[in-house]
């Protein structure tokens, strides 16, 4: 799993590429959480564009970053969120709580 | 009839995951699945082989044993571990429920597993093991050569 | 140090071949392997799972036996029939040496596996089956997270 | 595997996609000398180029084709063999009786 991490802002912008499950998802949660800290950021936004598989780790590393967000008064968002990966989130019930956009600038837009 | 089986076995190392879903993946490609089908059942062995190693043996090593058996067009898979077991399989089954939320477990798992997989049974005894199994029926089977 | 291992079995028939090639590829690719020492590694397997399943097996049905291990840089694997054995090891592992011409086998197995392995081992009793066991070192390590 | 057959004169050219194994040699063979009888062809120009695998079962295959076309007075011939082909056909020491062409006019030229 190969994680690109760039500031726009003060938005954190997560880029994943490769494979999300248990084995990969605590090493990008540490490294989400360590830039967001560093820079002060408030939201987070993650492009799912490059991701191939995610489990219900997945699911976990979602919320987990939604809640540090919230208690920092922030947002997160979803984007480029593939029918696949629609999938397994709408099971889960995120779309309730956390919302998916078309594009960054889309996204950029609701902070 | 049975048309084609197979068993693996791995000890309990996370990154083992990936590798129990290509494996997984590659022997219902027999099935000519659908892109969709396939990553279906790679999510759910994804989600059973995850468990046997976060909850059944926890911060122990243990070996993860994986059955696969293709009947007609059929994939059965069995997910089974020796570790501790589950108490009230009712009760874990539950969505969102998880013993493990300081990992960022979703609790999802069982609910990801009924709903991709076509049937799912889990057995379990405490301080025995866990055994889980699935079955996926593919719809447009036409045996690949 | 014992990095990582895994047991598969599967019968055996003909179409598991590519399915063993893909299971062990995909073991091995932990140890970060060039294209090339896949290649040898996916060849040599392919080589011992079609002697096991021809050869060993004849036109009856057993179980095909492949075990790895990751010893450091090593990728040790055993691959193992209980089918009818080899009489003369030293002959069968002659170059052209086939008892199966008229499947147009080129006798070329053995020299393949001894060519593309750092280490081959073959042994064998007739009428119980046979354990090959090879094991190739990877150069450029860096084991991949 | 996928094969395709096409006819250049008195040449059977078969192009390969795919991965040559015991499994899917026996068909590949059976399709080939069927073609090559019904035609009334001479010569066999076997184009590795889409050859993903091979293992000794190519080297059977090769040498039996190389057979058919001898006791027809005609030649066999292999283009587009990859350094991975290479290696194992080396081994064999096949290249002592079968000549390979950088490309099909090539190999086409010395018939
Ligand atoms: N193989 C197992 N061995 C022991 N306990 C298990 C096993 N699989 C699941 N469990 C228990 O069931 C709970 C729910 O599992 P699951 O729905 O997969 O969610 P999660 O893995 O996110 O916790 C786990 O938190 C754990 O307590
Ligand atoms: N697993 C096995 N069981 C019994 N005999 C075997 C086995 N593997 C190889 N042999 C014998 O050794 C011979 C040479 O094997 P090999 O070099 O792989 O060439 P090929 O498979 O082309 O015959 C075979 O023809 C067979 O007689």
């Amino acid at each position: 799993m190969r994680l690109d991490l760039t500031v726009e802002g003060k938005n954190l912008v997560v880029k994943f590429n490769g494979e999300l499950d248990h084995h990969t998802a605590q090493q990008i949660r540490e490294k989400i959480d360590e830039e967001y800290r560093r820079q002060k950021l408030q939201n987070i936004i993650l492009d799912l564009k490059g991701l191939n598989f995610m489990d219900s780790s997945g699911i976990g590393l979602i919320m987990g970053r939604y809640k540090i967000c919230l208690n920092n008064n922030g947002k997160l968002a979803l984007i480029h969120v593939n029918s696949r990966l629609e999938k397994i989130l709408k099971v889960s019930g995120i779309f309730k709580i956390v919302k998916k956009y078309d594009s960054l600038s889309e996204a950029c837009h609701i902070f | 009839m049975l048309d084609n089986s197979m068993k693996l076995e791995f000890p309990s190392k996370s990154q083992n995951e990936s590798f129990a879903r290509v494996v997984v993946a590659s022997f219902a490609s027999q099935l000519d699945p659908t892109i969709d089908e396939l990553a279906d059942v790679k999510t759910a062995v994804s989600e059973a082989v995850t468990n046997a190693i976060i909850h059944g043996y926890e911060d122990t090593e243990g070996i993860v044993y994986v059955e696969c058996k293709i009947i007609n067009n059929k994939l059965e898979i069995i997910i089974k571990d020796n570790g501790q077991g589950i108490r009230d399989i009712n009760m874990v089954m539950e969505p969102l429920y998880t013993t493990k939320p300081e990992l960022e477990r979703s609790g999802m798992g069982f609910t990801v597993m009924e709903t991709f997989m076509d049937e799912l049974e889990v057995k379990s005894e405490v301080g025995k093991g866990t055994h889980i199994r699935m079955v996926k029926e593919f719809k447009s089977v036409s045996i690949k050569e």
